[in-house]
């Protein structure tokens, strides 16, 4: 058999594990800590206030021991207004509701930056979010705090035009350099799917003389 | 026993696959190599090699051009009599196919529109060898994905354990 | 003298000469080529090679030349044209000279002249400028690298190659290397002479120092940097292409040949055969048919000794440039000379 | 282990004191070579900026994106099943088990679990992803580093696995098996005994290899000590897979999470390595596929009977929510991170792909080599271009 898990990881039924790690985090960041979703031994998503996002990496890494860098990323919680193109062009268009709604641990503002970071001792995650305000997003880096950051900023930068202050080079990783637009925002159009039509229109054509509709 | 140097170990080890090749076929030798196309190998019965097309059942209802992932699939149809199901019964009002076209150039073999198919009218075949030298003739229409319905087999029996299945 | 001299005019003489020593060295290579390249290689992975141009693909030889000779002669632009274009002859070239002081039988050969282990070593080194000329000419950075590091690999490794041959020379007392050849056949060990004398037995040592330099004279793996695929593409001949490609493909492969026909000259007893199987007692009691024997002979010694650095070749991943340079220099050089030293002290005592 | 943090050490000394000869000492300018977009070593296209001093790197770049497919915007136009046919395709070579993580992710939101049996079956296509994956990388280690047999093995032996996941999938390479609830379908007759046969063949290439490569002294002394990669590096790069485990640190996803799948019903064990270096690396990667034929011997003799789909609405709508599963995919951690707005689609996937921070620590761990030891560390790291640039 498998070498047991640790006992930590062996949690109780309230999750003692993980609340631990809430209450270390409320007690460096104090109010910096915005929101908290906990599912018992399951997950932790963590929201903190913008100016204390590398603080709040700090104190993940050296004070709850998540040494472990996993990801960095954005989202935008805009709705498409795009859809996914697959509409009839014959019908009018049903108007798309752009209201933004945040995810997991709330949020202010469309983009919202989220990393994940790991502790490989006792076995657990920590999802953490930021709001990166909308006129002009950008947050501290983490380079200086997880090393791995760095491409992962830069990527972030690039797909949504998050600005990362006191990341060492932040150019364009996959783009070219004088591409405009951050492609993975959502009013970003995706031009693969409207340079055709969607073929799943019905095209049946009814019977001369008929004008009856469907049936079976 | 002193230990034999890696590199000895590696010449033996190219040594011993050679005679292997050179061992003929009925001792358990030979290349481990098909010469296509003299000979083939045949692809076990699931793989998805092409897809075929039982005409009869299409209603043209949609499912698959709508589910396809890279929209290749291109239907248009119009609506037609078919005689009655019963004797004596009206005729019945049925979709019959304009067009039914694959572009295998777009295609990406995942299966989805052959699984949605709620008519039984898309099959897999496991037959490969249908490349065209331009890129246009990928495209098979009805006609052509129809004959490839010969080459259907059946479902393979399943491992023990498993439940019987109901439907394809 | 030699036979051919006797019976012909000069220029049928010349001609002949000219035709052997081109079969003599397109022979080899392509035996290399399709024994080993084609088929012991494939048969090593498991699979059968080309079997479709000739019966087992015997042809396909033919084939690949052909599809190279259709090739365009292309030149890069920024390249220094005329030594892009001349350094793959310059490499065969050396190859040509090579072949020039092998002896193929009691009169079959081209040229006996008395320094001929000499010759042979100076001119070997000739492909190593022909080699740097391509990395050069090619304007092409990972031919400069390929180019740069095939010339301090085969310089390294001339030294081991000329200590480990001395050895030989000692023995043998001369430099002329038909003389090495008969006094194998001809020679005993220890008043048996069943096998005649040859070197690989008194000279393993010096034979194994020989064709470790020899592999990596001929840059075949696990000396291949200059060639080094997965690093500098193709190394110095990375910008070729067609039949320029083809010469250097040609020169690779027949140096190989000539390489191994060196060492069995030098080591196995060269064309002959032991002299007391038929009771031949010096040169001059040769029977005539082993000027047709000889080479036959000699092939056939050489096809084993170009198997073993092509098996070689096929199962060894490839050195570092560095740790090449410290095999050469602190390994093989003190070897070598250990072994010359031995050599002579043993000449002297016996 | 200090040995070889001193080795590193002296090679960050030398890349600092070719960088200072560059400038001053001979007024020389140092020459930049790129190491692809099209180049042999980086299957694929990757390119690789370096600056040499000779054959020594002073600085090394490398230049992702000449393959990016721009997955993760794909993902918001295309409903679940659609995805999983798109996320095969990251990890080319280990294709299905790609596709886990993701329907876990979602089988998480909807908060349904694959009956047993599926759960089963996944775990051993996983595995035979992972053999099909890591075989190719024990045979191209050899191409890397100039011998050309090995690959012939590995294509050789690769081909009967992946003849094993065509005849249960229907698909070598893109299998698009797993589905959320369960799998499409169940084994086919005969598939046990036959993955038997090719499990055992499998086991004899790792022999050969260990014995035509790993054993050979000129592969050892290219790979020993160069590339050396510390365990905190490792983890502050979110190294994962086998190069986090050659650094030393015991985690192995399989192992310390718990997910619907069998690992934990079999014996088997996490292989780790002190010396954070390329051969460390590349013989974990031998070991991990030794023990992954293991797993597959012994899962296969206790796949349990029952049904293979749990109950699945047939029109998927996954529930508004997060989530996060990662699983130890061939290449390292790979995960999804779903965020579903309860419609027929994701509404924001973020693919996690291991190789993405497994190259990310290349500028780090490439200062001060030679241009061969670019070549084996990069082989070592073993990436797959689909899984960086997805």
């Amino acid at each position: 058999m498998v070498a047991p898990l640790s006992d930590d990881t062996l949690a109780l039924p309230g999750d003692g594990l993980r609340e631990g790690v809430v209450n270390a985090l409320r007690t460096a960041l104090g109010d910096a800590l915005l929101d908290v979703v906990l599912k018992p031994n399951d997950d932790l998503w963590v929201r903190v206030r913008t100016d204390a996002w590398r603080q709040a990496g700090l104190v993940l890494r050296d004070t709850v021991g998540c040494d472990y860098f996993c990801f960095l990323s954005a989202i935008d919680w805009m709705p498409s207004p795009y859809g996914k193109s697959e509409e009839d062009p014959t019908q009018p268009k049903e108007p798309i509701d752009l209201t933004v709604q945040q995810g997991y641990a709330g949020g202010d503002t469309r983009l919202q930056v989220f990393a994940r970071v790991t502790n490989l001792a006792k076995h657990f995650g920590v999802t953490i979010k930021a709001d990166v305000a909308d006129a002009h997003p950008s947050i501290e880096s983490w380079v200086t705090v997880y090393a791995g950051a760095n491409w992962h900023e830069r990527e972030c930068h690039e797909m949504f035009g998050i600005g990362f202050d006191g990341h060492p080079d932040l150019r364009n990783m996959y783009l070219p350099t004088d591409f405009e637009g951050h492609p993975l925002r959502k009013d970003f159009p995706l031009l693969a799917r409207m340079v055709k039509p969607w073929p799943g229109i019905a095209d049946v054509e009814p019977l001369p003389g008929d004008d009856s509709e469907d049936e079976g | 026993m002193p230990k034999v140097p890696g590199m000895i170990k590696g010449l033996g080890v190219t040594a011993r696959t050679m005679a292997e090749t050179i061992k003929p076929k009925k001792l358990g030798g030979g290349a481990h190599t098909v010469q296509y196309p003299h000979e083939k190998e045949s692809p076990p019965i699931r793989a998805r090699g092409v897809i075929a097309l039982r005409e009869d059942n299409c209603t043209a209802c949609m499912l698959c051009a709508r589910s396809c992932p890279d929209w290749c699939i291109f239907i248009e149809a119009h609506k037609d009599l078919a005689p009655p199901r019963r004797a004596g019964g009206a005729p019945r009002k049925v979709n019959k196919l304009d067009r039914f076209d694959i572009d295998y150039a777009l295609c990406m073999y995942c299966g989805i529109c052959v699984e949605v198919c709620p008519f039984d009218a898309l099959f897999w075949s496991p037959e490969y060898e249908y490349s065209e030298p331009k890129i246009a003739d990928l495209l098979h229409d009805k006609t052509k994905l129809g004959e490839w319905m010969e080459t259907v087999p059946e479902a393979p029996a399943l491992e023990a354990g498993a439940e019987k299945k109901k439907g394809k | 003298m030699s036979l051919l001299a006797a019976d012909l005019p000069y220029w049928a003489q010349s001609l002949l000469r000219v035709l052997g020593g081109t079969v003599a060295v397109l022979l080899p290579a392509g035996t290399i080529v399709y024994l080993f390249l084609f088929k012991m290689m494939s048969f090593m992975q498991s699979r059968l090679g080309p079997m479709e141009a000739g019966p087992y693909g015997s042809l396909q030889l033919f084939a690949e030349v052909g599809k190279w000779l259709q090739k365009e002669d292309i030149a890069p632009e920024n390249a220094d044209t005329r030594v892009f274009r001349m350094a793959p002859l310059v490499v065969l070239v050396s190859t040509f000279l090579l072949v020039a002081v092998v002896p193929f039988g009691p009169d079959a050969y081209f040229t006996d002249f008395d320094a001929g282990v000499f010759y042979m070593l100076a001119v070997s080194s000739i492909s190593t400028l022909g080699i740097l000329m391509a990395g050069w000419s090619s304007a092409n950075k990972y031919s400069l690298l390929g180019g740069l590091r095939a010339a301090g690999q085969l310089i390294a490794y001339e030294l081991p190659m000329v200590l480990s041959v001395i050895g030989v020379v000692i023995q043998a007392g001369t430099m002329n290397l038909q003389s090495i050849v008969i006094q194998q056949n001809d020679g005993e060990i220890f008043g048996f002479d069943g096998l005649g004398n040859p070197f690989l037995l008194t000279q393993f040592v010096g034979f194994l120092v020989f064709m470790i330099s020899v592999q990596a004279e001929l840059t075949q793996t696990p000396f291949d940097m200059p060639i080094a695929e997965s690093e500098l593409v193709s190394g110095y001949m990375t910008e070729y292409s067609g039949f320029r490609f083809l010469i250097f493909f040609i020169a690779e492969f027949a140096t190989a040949g000539v390489f191994s026909l060196i060492a069995s000259v030098l080591f196995l007893g060269g064309w002959g055969l032991p002299f007391s199987w038929f009771g031949w007692e010096s040169v001059d009691g040769i029977d005539n048919w082993m000027n047709v024997g000889g080479p036959l002979i000699l092939v056939t010694k050489m096809v084993v000794l170009s198997g073993i650095i092509m098996w070689v070749r096929f199962s060894f991943p490839r050195m570092r440039e560095d740790q090449l340079q410290r095999f050469a220099w602190k390994v093989l050089v003190p070897i070598s000379l250990v072994n010359i030293m031995i050599t002579a002290i043993l000449k002297v005592v016996f | 282990m200090t040995d070889l943090a001193d080795r590193q050490k002296l090679s960050y000394i030398a890349a600092q004191a070719a960088d200072a000869r560059l400038n001053v000492e001979l007024e020389t300018e140092g020459m930049t070579l790129n190491i692809g977009p099209q180049h042999p070593a980086t299957h694929g296209t990757l390119r690789i900026i370096v600056r040499l001093d000779g054959e020594q790197v002073v600085w090394a770049e490398p230049s992702a994106g000449y393959m990016h497919r721009g997955y993760e915007k794909l993902t918001e136009v295309r409903t679940f099943p659609q995805v999983t046919a798109l996320i095969n395709r990251i990890d080319w070579l280990g294709s299905f088990a790609n596709e886990v993580p993701f329907i876990l992710a979602a089988e998480k939101l909807m908060d349904i679990e694959a009956p047993p049996r599926a759960q089963h079956i996944r775990t051993i296509l996983f595995e035979l992803s992972r053999i099909a994956n890591v075989s190719l990388f024990l045979g191209d280690l050899g191409v890397q580093l100039g011998a050309v047999t090995p690959v012939f093995f590995a294509f050789r032996d690769r081909e009967y696995v992946l003849n094993l996941i065509e005849s249960a999938t229907g698909g070598r390479f893109h299998p698009n098996f797993d589905r959320i609830g369960g799998l499409k379908d169940d084994l086919p007759a005969g598939w046990i005994a036959e993955t038997k046969q090719v499990m055992k063949r499998l086991r004899a290439f790792c022999d050969e290899i260990e014995d035509l490569l790993f054993g050979n002294e000129i592969f050892q002394s290219r790979l020993r000590g160069i590339g050396v990669i510390p365990a905190d590096v490792a983890k502050q790069y979110g190294l994962s897979g086998a190069n986090l485990r050659a650094s030393g640190v015991d985690w192995d996803l399989r192992r310390d999470q718990s997910l619907p799948l069998a690992w934990d019903k079999v014996d088997w064990k996490v292989w780790t390595h002190p010396d954070g270096d390329s051969f460390a690396r590349c013989w974990i990667r031998l070991q991990e596929t030794r023990e992954s034929t293991k797993i597959v011997d012994q899962l296969l003799d206790t796949i349990p009977a029952g049904p293979i789909m749990a109950k699945v609405p047939r029109i998927i709508k996954v529930p508004e929510g997060e989530a996060w599963v990662s699983t130890e995919n061939p290449l390292g951690e790979m995960g999804y991170y779903v965020v579903s707005k309860g419609d027929l689609g994701p509404f924001r996937v973020k693919i996690r792909s291991a190789s993405f921070n497994n190259i990310s620590i290349v500028p780090w761990v490439l200062r001060g080599v030679y241009v061969p030891d670019v070549i084996s560390i990069l082989a070592s790291l073993y990436f797959i271009l689909g899984d960086i640039d997805r």
